[in-house]
């Protein structure tokens, strides 16, 4: 945007007010996308006493890291009680490689697609895209009976299938559309220069990708990361993603509820998706100027 | 090495507790269990998985299961067959016949009841009723004249959490209160459109709707454990709720008796049951290991040190009979006995809103109806008539 | 170095007709330049050469080989892009040794190679530089660099200069032209702008919607346009074209009639150079002139020569050189480029006279050249 | 998206003159990556589509079952008062996340393309959400909207003893607070998606309106806003798209509650699928969502694949 | 229609010095062209008489008024953007219409406006398209109307033909000094190209760095430049620059001495035009010799005049109507432009000779002009 508080002409009152009103309006804006974020931390830090007594947007009166500690390592979670860890050390062991399988597919995928042009591949595309939006309930289903027959129902490794199967539609989508922009004729050059699908996408495509690789990552990341549905159906006991055993931590039917745990442990299983949005949204916002905004 | 897999949603507090008393029976018995909790919706995300399990071909070795569902999975051949350990161990013997009934089907065990709620249980602050001069009601006037004394004391008379299956549980103490075993069991278990039309269910109805006035405005998604809560900081006089709700007490130090009350909510005669049972499945595929597993887990189930252990646990009373009541508070005493009496009377009918009574799609009629009609302003006659057509619509 | 036939080629693309009939033979060492307007199929067929586009029909053959069915790789061939296309992730020296390296050339010589053609193109301190560190004409001279390092028998160019502004247009246009010079490679060069192609060609072939208009010498397409898009497209300010009426003068002489859209209607009659061709058949109808803005002159005041008049000059546009001085003919503007001495302020009335033995005849309904013999 | 020419095309793919294996496989390499994707999707996505649509016509109630029943379940879905309330959840619902989402992201969007001090930080807190996942917060959420434990306990403490904000209890009002978490978790979002926008609009564009006397709301409502339509689009379709599978949400916040009143398809399908053993009916009613998003969605591709064409 | 001063004007940006002290003086309709290299200050000048930048110091007077500041809105200007900036939603006639409309102008006046602006540019058929749907030439035609309608005191014009291609450029050229000739606007005008400044400019600014190097006429910048930076920058092909020393010749006569880098060493000597000056003082110092392209003819050969000289002929370039002859003369490349009847072919040896009344000289370390009087 212009500067336009550089303008000559415009030092007046109103542009003051202006100024202020900005402040004020983002300011509000800001409450409201906290408020979530605060009322989860202050109850993670309060004694489970003093949740139960009065509203749950104050200042805890005193804090404690005890329910941290045991949402970390010691919360029972069926009959075991190692609190979160050992779910959170396995969802990262089956959402990394997931997410690079997805992200390389959708790489690859996109580049055949746009620079690599056979008939029908806009059809192919536009069927694939599709994939992004099945509502995934109805597919459960017949994956698990998929599964089955594949023998890896309740494994870690049927679950990261899962995830990247469903991850692909988009990781194509963000590369297809970066992709379009780039010139056909480096693929020309580099075809003359004797490089190969491969060799070019190696040497060349994939160095000017960073971009977009973020945006998928975070993408995919996040999604994976955050999913419930494949989780609880598609692994089991100690095989759980950390959402699933969060859920399992947080919702009991007829025992007793420990806030203070259920938030601490709330907020231990989002670190990593909100580390990664604060490390890398710049590039984030970034990566959609860089192509994908047009969805 | 003889192993179990077993799938729950028992994940957290008592719960995990009680469940790791047949982990580790199973274990010191060298058997291995291998834990799959699916928590959540009182065990509706576990059903989701047991669902994509089966039909995956590769069904968990047991999981809980309740009333009628034992049979649809039963009919579906799903389960493994249970006759062998049955007879070693006697359960016919051991078990009271409505129990053993609701989980055998064809004559034959397809599951194994391990314990008993009561559901219709009243648990009342003593120190708010004596500050209005009150009595533990005993019929449900005695509760609506109760009730308006508290409200006119500024005292919320009931602690209440608007959930369906909340909601449902206090439709069904209502409706054995004012109703009566039989017609709970024609209404609720057996879903006669006659009974479901009655004026008794229309009065169960319009009692509901007073029960609404008793409740504070900030009960919607309320937790049932916020509500005992609310009834530990006197806060609110009653609740009703199943006896889980001891567990909040306990874990509070509280004493029965002394610090809370629990009795049986108003009715003439009764005792609604929920009985948690483990059912075992049957896999084609199973291994050997499996089938030991789930054939030793099944003769450790109802022996009475494992009864004890996990119903005190579970703060239910086991569902052997014959057990020793030393180690049980009055309350469960009082349940225990209430047991035998009712099983002698024949008036011990089995949970609509746990599940022990009827059908899932028939129970999720019924929760849509009551949680419908408890957060509207929908007349009584109109709550029946859209009762029947969605009971109707479930079968 | 290598000799490239092309016989007949056809390509349809999304159910149109791109080139319909192309035929070109070049011999080593000539300098092909393919001119035409933007979208008449110029940098499809250079594709077609190189193997990126497929053949519907036809027969291209470098040197004795067919290679409609050789791919790119394998045909000996390097191409410089009007994006330069240098891969933005590699430095210089990179991007000029990746086509020997992916061809499996030894670390010494891809060195000794990079070596020569830097020197070649002075390009030696640029060589650890990624190309968006590079201006626009070191970002051209490295894509010409990549092309020569390989040593191909076909050169082919893309519109390499028009993405430079004009000054460095220029020059690495004498560059290239050195370059071809030095080297006496065979090249095909692709570009709309006809100073370019007067200015590098051997033969240049002039295209409009997939086919060719004219295909020969510069100065011959310069002098003698086959046509008025031709005409047209060649020589800025462009050629000046005005309706006329073919006459014939007292002496028998065939002239070009203009008429003025004045009152008067005021007549200008203008002598054409017809040697002896005979234009009797024509004689009466409507003809367009064709006359280049350095075919008109100042004539000396009151010179009574034929083909000289008085008119107003309407727009004055001294461009340093040269002057270009805008009036209105036949109700069409006209362009001349005078000497900046001979120039009057717009406005004043001035004496022009065209060089006769340099206009063209042109029919308005074939727009064809009418030849007037020698 | 520029150009789409096929001229990237793998080179002589028609004839194959060398016809030995390793050139032809060259020629068809693009295929032959996108395959096993392609595939793939085609079986998990489209494969088990038809799968449930062969269930929505079947007698399944607990397991599947394969005995066609027509279009029972069709009926029966249609009868049931539930679905009705799903549907009309989910057109106010996802009317106004649509809505209010554009409308707080673009505001944000515009608001920090001010030249804010600590855009950073902001835009970091507004985006953050889209990091969650509903089973974390929806807990908090569902606290925050309690009367008694959150936003209206807090300002009556503050002295408003009147203040009432009780719209979660309330079977009316339920469906706008799912619209306030919801909105809260996507709005940052689509913020990002317009403020990447915002960025790309040309300067001088912003200059020349300066000059023509249009003042600073009225050069974003009559120029920038306008020539940044195609991010509508795009924020439309992502929204839609999350709007019919916000299923989450409502899991965590209200489970439908009070009584079914906040009920949307998602929980509708989920729920007759694997709490009710109505199965065929579950089906049946993924079919019709199914039906909702291809009329969004394929419309919109339509639009999109063959704009880029014709660009 | 006003006047425009601006006095010492400063600016610094992100801590440089982006233009330090310009002044400018123009009359009501005058016709300035700031001409400079990328990145000189341009485009900064422009925008702080538009009033799109602040200034740090001294001051820019529209009319009798101080407008330092004044909202752009309220200068009364009009601007036409490198990018033409045309509002991407609006049809063409909202676009010309948006100005008059925010200042409150009544629909029929806008109306009337824009029909005259319509038919002035030949824009009528356009008016309800969008921008998106015009070709480069009629979108700069549709900026122009958006300008033109609003009949400012002022008309600001940043580098409004760069993206146009040469053909198109050169007609819109002709129309913008139409236009001028008949508004008699103020104008100021931002560009590149010099060959647009020349054509168009009553008044040319040469800037480098921020600052002017040379304020005057075209003709005179052209003829005269002040330093070898203008006098490089204008032109096409650039002015020659060749080394040599100042000699003295037997008649006394000043003369350029161009030591040739051959065996023999051979000496040139060209005796140069320099009047009454004196030079005595730089007498066998080392000079620079500035001589344009078309500066140099081919002399009649064995011709024994001063200031010619044999050469051989290293690259000829054929533009059509001119050819480019390049020959090292001084261990220099220097560009001839000749009439292509004049050259003879690569290779071979010609007799050139230099217009030296056309020459000039410059100081190397100062790169400043040496006069050489009248
Ligand atoms: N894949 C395609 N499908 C349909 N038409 C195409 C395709 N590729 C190119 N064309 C058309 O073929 C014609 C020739 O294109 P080409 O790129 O060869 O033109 P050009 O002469 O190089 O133009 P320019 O000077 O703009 O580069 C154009 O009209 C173009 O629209
Ligand atoms: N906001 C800024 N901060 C720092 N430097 C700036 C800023 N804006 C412009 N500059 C610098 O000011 C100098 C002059 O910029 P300006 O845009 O006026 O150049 P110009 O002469 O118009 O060039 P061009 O011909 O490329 O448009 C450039 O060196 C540029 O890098
Ligand atoms: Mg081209
Ligand atoms: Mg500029």
């Amino acid at each position: 945007m212009l500067d336009t508080s550089a303008l000559p002409g415009r030092r007046s009152i109103g542009q003051i007010i202006g100024r202020i009103t900005i402040y004020a309006m983002l300011l509000i804006f800001a409450t409201y996308y906290l408020m979530p974020l605060f009322v989860m931390l202050s109850t993670s830090l309060r004694p489970l006493a003093e949740i139960k007594s009065g509203s749950i947007i104050a200042l805890p009166r005193e804090i404690t890291f005890d329910a941290w500690v045991k949402a970390w390592g010691q919360a029972c979670i069926g009959t075991k009680c190692d609190g979160l860890s050992p779910h959170f050390w396995l969802t990262l062991k089956v959402v990394v490689p997931s997410v690079i399988v997805s992200t390389v597919l959708g790489m690859i995928n996109g580049y055949a697609l746009t620079k690599w042009r056979f008939k029908g591949a806009n059809l192919v595309f536009g069927l694939m895209l599709f994939g992004c939006f099945v509502p995934y309930q109805a597919i459960l289903l017949p994956m698990a009976q998929t599964l089955g027959t594949l023998g890896i129902s309740n494994t870690p490794l049927g679950l990261g299938l899962v995830f990247t199967l469903y991850g692909i539609p988009f990781t194509t989508l963000f590369f297809r559309n970066y992709y379009v922009s780039i010139p056909d004729d480096l693929i020309k050059a580099a075809t003359i220069d004797g490089a190969g699908f491969f060799a070019t996408l190696w040497y060349i495509i994939v160095p000017l990708s960073p971009p977009i690789i973020v945006v998928t990552v975070i993408w995919q990341f996040t999604g994976m990361w955050n999913d419930f549905l494949f989780g609880a159906a598609f692994s089991s006991g100690a095989g759980q993603p950390v959402i699933v055993a969060l859920n399992n931590l947080v919702n009991t039917t007829t025992g007793v509820k420990e806030y203070n745990v259920d938030f601490a442990a709330s907020i231990i299983a989002a670190i990593p998706t909100v580390f990664v949005y604060v490390v890398a949204g710049k590039y984030f916002i970034r990566g959609l100027t860089a192509g994908s905004v047009k969805g | 090495e003889p192993t179990l897999e077993v799938l729950h949603y028992w994940t957290s507090g008592g719960e995990s507790l009680a469940i790791n008393v047949f982990a580790d029976a199973l274990n010191n018995a060298g058997g291995k269990w291998v834990d799959q909790p699916v928590a959540g919706g009182g065990g509706d995300a576990m059903n989701t998985v047991l669902r994509t399990r089966v039909i995956a071909g590769d069904p968990p070795g047991m999981t809980i299961l309740k009333g009628p569902v034992v049979t649809e999975w039963a009919n579906a051949g799903a389960l493994a067959d249970l006759e062998n350990v049955a007879a070693a161990e006697k359960w016919d013997d051991i078990l009271p016949p409505l129990l053993s009934d609701i989980v055998k089907v064809d004559g034959k065990y397809a599951a194994v009841p391990l314990d008993v709620h009561r559901v219709d249980w009243m648990w009342v602050n003593p120190e708010v009723l004596a500050s209005v001069d009150g009595a533990v009601p005993t019929t449900w006037d005695e509760f609506n004249t109760l009730a308006d004394k508290l409200l006119e004391a500024g005292i919320t008379p009931l602690a209440h959490g608007g959930q369906p299956w909340q909601d449902a549980t206090m439709f069904e103490v209502v409706a054995l209160g004012l109703g009566g075993p039989d017609f709970f069991r024609e209404a609720l278990v057996d879903v006669n459109p006659d009974a479901l039309r009655s004026d008794t269910m229309i009065a169960v109805f319009d009692q509901m709707r007073r029960m609404r006035g008793y409740v504070d405005d900030n009960f919607s998604g309320r937790d049932w454990n916020l509500a005992t809560t609310m009834v530990m900081n006197g806060d609110a006089a009653m609740q009703i709720m199943g006896d889980w709700a001891k567990g909040e007490f306990l874990a509070a130090n509280k004493t029965p008796g002394e610090d809370f009350i629990c009795a049986p909510a108003p009715n003439k005669g009764g005792y609604i049951l929920n009985s948690n049972s483990f059912a075992f499945f049957d896999d084609p595929n199973a291994s050997d290991d499996a089938v030991a597993g789930r054939e030793l887990m099944a003769s450790l189930l109802l022996s009475e040190e494992a009864q004890i252990e996990f119903t005190l646990n579970k703060g239910s009373v086991p569902a052997r009979l014959g057990v020793s009541r030393e180690p049980y508070d009055i309350c469960g005493v009082r349940s225990m006995d209430d047991i035998e009496a009712t099983l002698a009377s024949g008036t011990l009918v089995p949970s609509m809103a746990h599940e022990m009574a009827t059908s899932s799609a028939n129970r999720g009629a019924f929760l849509e109806i009551i949680t419908e009609h408890f957060n509207s302003d929908m007349s009584s006659q109109e709550a029946v008539e859209l009762l029947v057509e969605a009971i109707e619509l479930a079968q | 170095m290598a000799t490239l036939r092309i016989s007949d080629i056809r390509k349809k693309l999304g159910g149109n007709d791109i080139l319909n009939g192309i035929n070109v033979d070049l011999e080593d060492g000539d300098f092909l330049v393919l001119l035409g307007p933007s979208g008449c199929g110029k940098s499809t067929l250079l594709n077609m050469i190189a193997g990126l586009e497929t053949i519907d029909s036809g027969e291209v053959r470098i040197g004795d080989r067919v290679v409609n069915n050789v791919h790119p790789r394998d045909r000996d061939i390097a191409m410089v892009f009007q994006s330069y296309a240098l891969y933005p992730s590699m430095t210089v020296a990179k991007n000029i040794t990746f086509g020997l390296q992916r061809r499996g050339a030894s670390k010494a010589e891809q060195a000794a190679a990079l070596d020569h053609v830097a020197g070649l193109l002075q390009i030696k301190p640029l060589l650890n530089r990624r190309p968006a560190q590079l201006s626009g004409g070191q970002r051209q001279r490295v894509a010409m660099g990549r092309a020569l390092v390989r040593d191909p028998k076909l050169f082919l160019f893309d519109e390499p200069l028009s993405n430079l502004d004009a000054k460095l247009r220029g020059e690495m246009r004498t560059e290239i032209k050195r370059l071809h010079q030095r080297l006496g490679s065979t090249i095909v060069y692709v570009t709309h702008d006809q100073v370019e192609a007067m200015t590098l060609a051997s033969h240049v072939a002039v295209m409009k919607n997939g086919a060719i208009q004219q295909y020969g010498e510069p100065q011959q397409i310069y002098e003698r346009p086959a046509n008025m898009f031709v005409a047209g497209f060649i020589g800025a300010p462009a050629m000046n074209f005005v309706p006329c009426v073919l006459t014939q003068n007292e002496s028998g002489q065939y002239c070009a009639t203009i008429t003025q859209p004045d009152d008067l209607r005021t007549k200008i009659e203008l002598v054409l150079p017809t040697g002896n061709t005979d234009l009797s058949a024509r004689l009466g109808t409507d003809l367009i002139l064709g006359i280049r803005p350095e075919g008109i002159t100042r004539a000396p005041s009151g010179a009574d020569d034929t083909g000289s008049f008085d008119l107003v000059v309407d727009v004055v546009e001294p461009t340093g050189a040269d002057t270009m001085v805008v009036f209105n003919l036949g109700s069409k503007e006209v362009t001349a480029r005078l000497s900046p001495k001979d120039v009057v302020p717009a406005g004043q009335s001035m004496r022009f006279q065209f060089k006769m033995n340099e206009v063209s005849l042109f029919d308005p309904d074939t727009t064809n050249r009418i030849e007037m013999g020698e | 998206m520029s150009q789409t020419k096929e001229s990237g095309e793998s080179p002589d793919r028609s004839k194959g003159g060398q016809g030995n294996f390793v050139f032809w496989l060259q020629t068809r390499i693009s295929q032959f990556v996108v395959a096993p994707s392609f595939l793939a999707i085609l079986v998990v996505v489209y494969g088990f589509i038809l799968w449930t649509g062969y269930i929505s016509l079947s007698d399944s109630r607990m397991l599947p079952s394969y005995n066609f029943a027509g279009l029972e379940q069709y009926d029966r879905l249609w009868s049931m008062s539930r679905w009705y309330t799903a549907l009309n959840n989910m057109l106010v619902f996802g009317g106004l996340y649509i809505f209010i989402s554009l409308l707080i992201g673009i505001t944000l969007a515009i608001l920090l393309d001010q030249r804010i001090r600590m855009e950073g930080a902001l835009r970091t807190i507004f985006l953050y959400p889209m990091a969650l996942s509903f089973i974390v917060t929806g807990t908090a959420w569902k606290w925050i909207l309690n009367p008694g434990l959150g936003v209206q306990q807090f300002v009556r403490d503050l002295g408003f003893e009147t203040f009432t904000f009780d719209w979660i209890a309330d079977r009316d009002m339920v469906v706008y607070t799912l619209v306030i978490a919801a909105v809260w978790q996507a709005s940052g979002f689509v913020m990002a998606l317009f403020l990447a926008a915002l960025r790309g609009v040309d300067q001088d564009i912003i200059k020349a309106a300066y000059l023509d006397g249009a003042s600073l709301p009225r050069i974003y409502t009559t120029i920038i806003i306008p020539s940044i339509k195609p991010v509508f689009l795009s924020a439309v379709v992502i929204l839609s798209h999350l709007a019919i599978k916000s299923f989450d949400l409502v899991v965590a916040m209200t489970a439908g509650g009070p009584g079914v009143a906040s009920d949307l398809p998602a929980t509708f399908m989920f729920a007759m699928s694997f709490q009710r053993n109505q199965l065929g009916v579950g089906a049946a009613s993924a079919m019709m969502m199914l039906a909702t998003v291809m009329a969004i969605m394929v419309p919109y591709f339509y639009s999109q694949l063959r704009g880029e064409r014709h660009a």
